[in-house]
């Protein structure tokens, strides 16, 4: 009992986090790299999470410690201000297919892309899709019930809520979509009208 | 002078064209264009050079001084001259400031093209020695203590996750028969992936129409990983090194190889 | 120094098959480089193939032609240990050439 | 699905690229150069415009033999063969080649001498999705051959 108290208190102040990575690693780390435009060093300091979801897949899992940041990451998830779930599917597209965004190539001042492509397949008549995630085409038929429409946000703003140490980026949580390009993503996933819902011809 | 003029039959590893680009790389057939730059490694291997006016014929790749075939196949290893292991731009480099007397600062500076430019000497010599390598069995040294720790510092940052999307090496290295878009991912846990991705650096990249080294590849891939820059030679650099040559250690140097 | 060309010719049934790589940057000039100066168009304008002194094929290329060219052609005749040569000239007044012999 | 590789082979001793430089050589591609190259088709920045440079609009014959792949794993570097089925489509002089989506169009011309055979293979740049063509003269008249080409975008990044 005593430790699971520990690590209770522990996790409720969240910012104390467990030090899961050797101190000389950070500081290798920090010495290989240097600051690129937008892409400064701070970039390597992990949350949590993050050094939560960096061990080598074959390790132990602490449940207790995995539990309470699944929790943490679904209470943190932020759903739109004026309840509207669903923006244009045509311009959810495009964020679909643009990987731009946060690189030190990339321009700070063009909104970022979702890269969905890179990892799932979406409109049967893309051809270039990425198989590291689940086929997402035709996710339409699931409709549009409230419970799917949250479960879909939370997907897109956090995964980690359902799925830790998923490899899918947080997209709202780490502000790499903000909300209309996530409720145009949401159509471009959910609208009858969108490519993803069109029959494979 | 030997001039090389074999012509080098290019294995393309089975995870670069599950089927779809096949008949691409069938049209393709097997001239590449890294014979060129094979050829250009080799002169500069014998160009002298730097304040000294030496070649690099009396550089120590870990095989004796001189010695060039087969030497890529065992890096990254320790030298007790530097008292580090080392991969082989940065043991270049050292030869270059210990045997020609150039000044290290300014050979590191810009050691990989960038757009416009047709190859550096760093990428030529890396793919002339990678060429003597061709066919020898991959067998990266793990002797030295150092080198062990080197190995389990590459282990550690596979699988470190940072920046604004979470991306470790093993987002999208740790799975087999994966790919991004239609770019196949070898899974560098897997001896099988590992060997043939290892050995197949450097590679002709036609769609920069330059020969790349493991050095840039690690590069670029920290900055689609929305990483800050990765510095040329870093222990970052030549720990990942280590882990991709010891898991892909026994399989076969084919490189350089013909990639997107 | 010309620019360097690898070729290979090797008898085909009663036709020789010439296999050309040419080392070319073939710049179209509508790129910018890192520091965002444009990069002058730089490409291989003309190029013949010859089998001995006889000119067997002459293209001329636009920027296109993607960068270390390659280049395939047949033609009739030719035995083992003919001359083979390929030129080329470049918009920037730049030549290159190589020479092999049919195998 | 790790089907065995293409024929792993080390070094092929068979086939021997030899690049012999030899000493200056009177050039006679610099002869014939600036006579007859089509600069005002290699201008055109449309696909209708650099066929109209050429000639008449080229009508569509089987005897073209056009190899692309459907799928380019890349746009710079896209192989490609042109043949010709000389029973149906005899006294072929010239083979052009067209890449409808580039800012021009023409990519390249080749100039046939009689008792070449008609056979080209090289490799052109295509800037997206699109059809490639394949333009021969026989007999002052031009025939062609069209293919579709899709070039994805590739890597990680966008």
């Amino acid at each position: 009992m005593k430790t699971t108290l520990w690590k209770m208190t522990l996790l409720l102040g969240i910012g104390i986090a467990p030090t899961a990575v050797s101190e000389d690693l950070a500081a290798v780390i920090q010495a290989s790299f240097s600051d690129r435009g937008q892409a400064t060093l701070l970039r390597l300091e992990q949350d949590p999470l993050q050094q939560h979801c960096s061990q080598p897949r074959d390790q132990p899992v602490d449940d207790e410690i995995a539990m309470a940041l699944r929790q943490q990451r679904l209470d943190a998830v932020v759903f739109p201000a004026d309840g509207d779930f669903l923006g244009d599917w045509q311009r959810g597209a495009t964020v679909a297919a643009s990987g731009r965004g946060l690189q030190f190539n990339d321009d700070p001042s063009i909104a970022n892309g979702g890269n969905c492509y890179a990892c799932h397949q979406l409109a049967p008549s893309e051809v270039a899709y990425g198989t590291l995630g689940p086929s997402l085409t035709q996710y339409g038929l699931r409709g549009q019930s409230d419970a799917m429409l949250r479960y879909t946000w939370t997907k897109l703003w956090d995964t980690h809520a359902f799925n830790l140490c998923s490899h899918m980026p947080r997209f709202g949580a780490q502000k790499i979509l903000d909300e209309q390009q996530l409720k145009d993503v949401m159509a471009f996933l959910l609208d009858p009208n969108s490519s993803v819902n069109q029959p494979t011809e | 002078m030997i001039t090389r003029w074999c012509l080098l039959w290019l294995a393309f590893p089975a995870w670069a064209d599950e089927g779809v680009f096949d008949q691409y790389r069938d049209l393709m057939g097997d001239d590449n264009p890294a014979i060129f730059v094979i050829d250009e490694g080799e002169e500069f291997w014998y160009q002298s050079q730097g304040p000294s006016g030496a070649t690099l014929e009396a550089c120590d790749l870990g095989l004796g001084a001189g010695v060039t075939r087969g030497a890529y196949a065992q890096f990254p290893r320790y030298f007790a001259d530097t008292d580090r292991v080392m991969d082989i731009e940065t043991r270049l480099i050292h030869c270059m400031e210990t045997l020609q007397g150039r000044d290290r600062t300014v050979t590191a500076a810009k050691p990989y093209s960038l757009r416009g430019d047709f190859g550096t000497e760093l990428e030529a010599l890396v793919t002339w020695l990678a060429a003597e390598s061709e066919g020898v069995v991959i067998a990266p040294e793990q002797g030295h203590l150092k080198e062990r720790a080197m190995y389990a510092l590459g282990e550690e940052i596979f699988f470190y996750r940072a920046g604004p999307h979470d991306f470790s090496c093993a987002t999208c290295h740790e799975q087999s028969d994966k790919r991004i878009r239609l770019q196949q991912l070898p899974n560098l846990t897997d001896h099988h992936d590992a060997a043939d991705a290892y050995g197949s650096w450097p590679a002709y990249r036609m769609s920069q129409g330059l020969v790349r080294t493991m050095g840039w590849r690690l590069q670029d891939c920290f900055r689609q990983q929305r990483w800050p820059g990765l510095t040329f030679g870093s222990e970052v650099s030549i720990a990942l090194q280590t882990y991709m040559a010891v898991n892909a250690a026994g399989g076969i140097m084919t490189a350089p190889g013909l990639k997107r | 120094m010309a620019g360097r060309i690898k070729i290979r010719a090797q008898k085909k049934g009663e036709m020789t098959e010439v296999k050309a790589l040419m080392r070319h940057p073939m710049e179209t000039g509508m790129r910018k480089d890192q520091a965002g100066e444009s990069i002058p168009a730089h490409f291989i304008t003309d190029v013949a193939v010859l089998h001995g002194d006889q000119t067997v094929m002459q293209a001329h290329w636009g920027a296109a032609v993607s960068a270390n060219p390659f280049l395939g052609v047949r033609f009739q005749g030719g035995q083992a240990g003919d001359a083979v040569r390929v030129v080329w000239t470049d918009n920037q007044g730049g030549t290159g050439e190589g020479e092999t012999t049919i195998r | 699905m790790n089907k065995t590789e293409k024929g792993r082979v080390s070094r092929r001793r068979l086939l021997n690229w030899v690049a012999l430089l030899s000493t200056a050589v009177a050039l006679p591609a610099r002869a014939w150069a600036a006579v007859t190259r089509p600069d005002t088709a290699f201008g055109a920045t449309a696909l209708d415009q650099a066929l109209m440079a050429l000639g008449e609009t080229p009508t569509r014959h089987e005897g073209v033999i056009f190899t692309t792949p459907d799928i380019a794993e890349n746009g710079a570097v896209v192989p490609i063969r042109v043949e010709v089925d000389q029973t149906v489509l005899p006294n072929v002089s010239k083979v052009y080649v067209l890449v409808e989506m580039n800012p021009n169009p023409l990519a390249a011309v080749f100039d046939i001498a009689s008792g070449t055979e008609v056979y080209i293979e090289t490799r052109v740049k295509v800037a997206q999705t699109g059809d490639l063509y394949a333009v021969v003269e026989s007999d002052g008249q031009l025939f062609m051959a069209s293919r579709e080409t899709k070039v994805t975008l590739g890597g990680c990044g966008g």
